[in-house]
């Protein structure tokens, strides 16, 4: 059952990252997950929103990412999404250290995954991007999403 | 908010305070290079004591930093990451190509 | 030109006032307004977003409020909007302390007023209600908008 | 966080943290009518030394609670209010219904 429910829309410009994190960070604040759940789950956030902006809208701040939340009894569950250009190979995208650039280190997928319980992409070359993420709930046995 | 620049001796001290993201990251990125070539400084701290947020992006200007002082015989290191921030940097590998120091003085000590 | 744009759209539970406060306070973070500006500008989101809750789904909580907010080089500007019955009477409802709640002050519309510099309200009885709270960013003449 | 109620004497002392909006409303409005009525007290103090917002939700319950204790008699107070809250609250008119004291302890003097 869905307890709460949020849909953010924001421009892909970079003071929009940390506005991406504190409304996620709000939103989470309602769930007992302790401080360090709360810091990997912004980390994880940060990465898929920094993600749009670099890679899906490639530094154009003229798109729009959609971030949204909701809280059910189990788990919270976040979705990140651009109408940018796509990844052509997933898998490959999400080995560490593999991406583009020499400034970045590749561990954004790394992040989302050590700190997130699922880690899902849908993504269509040309289309865009969508990450979700899921956390679950404490005391939800995370440990067995993790299998 | 926001990173402040000095030089001392032949060291580039960067304090980053609050969050070391994607935003600040494209800012401080220039503006640290800009300093190594006018400061002609060899090594580089940084001084994470006043920083509660990093990610990938933040760290991607440190490893960068790293990887240009290093090609010039120069050494980086790391000062006063609080526990949180740390973590992060072990899980990225980066404590394993910097040494990381409690504070900034014991961290000028070793590289100065 | 419009420098920054926000969507937020979230259920209406009250642990979700508090989501619309800090999310228009980050976006807000790039402006420089002065701490006591931004206090203001939190507590009239509020009342507009609690007003929503309260008065316009008369306390259910599945319905939808809809928040955005934008930033000009002039003024930041903030929409609130639900779904629910409507206003019968905009100007009496404005007016301090005419509520229909004897645990309520009254003065939700009051604080908007006296707290932002422009508050335009749309609504149809059965249909929603939409209020627009603007304000002009330092240096941007915020006195001309009051006249 | 959260507010915290106690007893001293024939006075209620109802301590706010945090934010006092329509969330916290709700549950305080409940708690400390069913105290007042359960601890037979005369008196009402709110200390809002802990508070760091407040809109016309949380100022409702206030309100709400001096009618409650002035319908029997007794008084209600303020003490401790940051000034970005007193400021809230003189738009209110809040002020000129009841006193507002820099701390717990000189409200206790004058209501007890
Ligand atoms: N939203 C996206 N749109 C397009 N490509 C993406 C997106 N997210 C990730 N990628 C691709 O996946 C690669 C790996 O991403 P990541 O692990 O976050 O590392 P980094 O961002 O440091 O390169 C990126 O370099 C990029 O090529
Ligand atoms: N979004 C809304 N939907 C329906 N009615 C509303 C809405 N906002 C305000 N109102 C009406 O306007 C009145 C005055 O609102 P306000 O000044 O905020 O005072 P209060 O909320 O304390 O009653 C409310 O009592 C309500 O009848």
């Amino acid at each position: 059952m869905i307890r709460n429910q949020m849909r953010l829309e924001f421009l892909s410009c970079s003071e929009n990252v940390g506005l991406a994190r504190v409304a996620v960070a709000a939103f989470a604040s309602g769930v007992d997950f302790n401080l360090s759940d709360l810091e990997e789950i912004k980390v994880a956030v940060s990465e898929a929103v920094s993600n749009a902006m670099i890679h899906g809208y490639e530094g154009a701040t003229t798109g729009t990412v959609r971030l949204s939340a909701s809280l059910s009894d189990e788990a919270l569950e976040i979705v990140v999404e651009d109408d940018g250009k796509g990844i052509p190979d997933v898998e490959q995208a999400m080995l560490p250290g593999t991406g583009s650039d020499p400034e970045r280190l590749g561990l954004g997928f790394v992040f989302m995954k050590s700190f997130m319980d699922e880690v899902d992409v849908w993504t269509e070359v040309g289309k865009g991007t969508r990450v979700k993420l899921l956390k679950s709930l404490p005391g939800n046995g995370s440990h067995l999403a993790n299998l | 908010m926001g990173y402040e620049i000095r030089k001392e001796g032949d060291i580039l001290i960067v304090r980053v305070n609050g969050e070391f993201d994607l935003h600040v990251a494209d800012y401080a990125r220039r503006d640290i290079d800009i300093q190594i070539r006018a400061q002609g400084v060899k090594h580089i701290l940084f001084d994470l004591g006043g920083l509660t947020f990093i990610d990938s992006s933040g760290l991607g200007v440190i490893l960068g930093r790293y990887r240009k002082v290093s090609e010039n015989g120069g050494r980086a290191a790391i000062s006063g990451a609080p526990p949180n921030i740390k973590k992060v940097m072990e899980i990225s590998g980066l404590n394993r190509l910097m040494p990381f120091f409690v504070d900034c003085a014991s961290a000028m000590l070793e590289l100065g």
